[in-house]
């Protein structure tokens, strides 16, 4: 697990995993979209705690490697400042067949989307901004189902 | 027990307490303590939600015991990805 | 859908998915193994019937355009003599959200291998070659259940 | 009827042929009657099995009647990726 303020280049990062056993390469990222929840984004800012991000995705992956058989798998996700159209998070798997590089890509970006301490600020193009999920949790807990389990 | 911790803010808790960190003294046994005793800070209703937390960089649960010079820190839902 | 004798160039067919719009990009490369059911591969040969593998294929990614709500797919396969670890066939797909990236670019992949008219011929190590799959149906018929079909 | 096509080999059973194609009159009605008419030439027994077949560059089913001056093309089991 990394993470880098640089942009994410996919192409020598999927190099990085080449290996002559494997059929199957499945990359999975996440790109800035301009728009969410019907908000026009201008730029998105992640704020990452590296020292525990690191550890955790490090584990991530090691229970994705337990559970499937893959030969490598790797995460870089960015912090700081992005903007439209850029890489916030890139996750590559390879492995003997099909099956397995889809299951664990899927398994490791579906963990790190939730249990990595990281978070993101949407600039609006409406001029104001917000975190996402962490607004309505800090303000609006009541409100959530979800933020009021015992 | 009154313990001597570090608290740590981050993103929307850090905004609202309108500091990174800081030291308290106050008498706690768990993690759900400290949330729930910084809650004027943190601005938060609810630990047990999809907040979490970390005791010296490892991740804990609301129940873990918090001891004498221990860093606790407060993590609002994460949105990674 | 497109077939190409030149190597696949991952890099620069994502580049063609680019789009403000989209959230999630999913990639499947399949790679030249250096091993099959047993066998050492030294490299491997496709042969493709080019007409009908790019109408098949153009059918297969509207398929997947209309049972997931998808921003962009395409898929490339190669033709001709591929050494271990190239790359033999790309699918690349676009969309707001994670989950239809994943399931398209699965479906877009699952159907060009069992749909297309694509044969490989894998040379092995010890000298011989055979064509995967044709030569147990050609000259072992009777003994594949699934050859057996009425 | 007696009908003239032509049918293509592709991969093994071209090779088991030893021809790309060839011009044949035959008398057949179906995709599946030529499969079987030339089964001494492409050498595989099971026409309805793995194998495909297109007509004049369209995919076909094994019951797709076949005219005069078709071109059949028969496709032992496919492995693409």
């Amino acid at each position: 697990m990394r993470i880098t303020a640089e942009l994410i280049q996919p192409e020598s990062l999927r190099g990085e995993l080449r290996d002559d056993r494997a059929g199957a390469y499945v990359g999975f990222e996440g790109w800035i979209r301009d728009h969410n929840e019907g908000q026009e984004v201008l730029r998105l800012e992640y704020e990452v705690y590296e020292p525990v991000a690191v550890v955790e995705g490090d584990k991530i992956i090691a229970e994705a490697m337990s559970r499937y058989p893959l030969l490598h798998a790797e995460c870089v996700h960015r912090s700081g400042l992005l903007e439209i159209g850029e890489c916030a998070v890139w996750v590559g798997v390879t492995s003997a067949h099909r099956d397995e590089a889809f299951a664990a890509c899927r398994y490791i970006i579906d963990q790190v989307k939730i249990r990595l301490p990281i978070w993101k600020k949407e600039h609006y193009v409406a001029g104001h901004s917000g975190w996402v999920n962490c607004e309505r949790c800090a303000t609006h807990g009541r409100e959530h189902p979800q933020a009021i389990r015992s | 027990m009154t313990k001597n911790i570090t608290v740590r803010y981050f993103a929307g808790f850090r905004e609202h307490a309108g500091i990174d960190a800081e030291e308290v003294s106050c008498d706690v046994d768990t993690a759900g303590d400290v949330f729930r005793k910084l809650q004027h800070r943190h601005g938060s209703m609810e630990p047990l939600g999809h907040c979490k937390v970390a005791i010296n960089d490892e991740m804990a649960d609301w129940d873990t015991a918090v001891g004498d010079g221990d860093t606790v820190l407060l993590f609002p839902p994460v949105a990674g990805g």
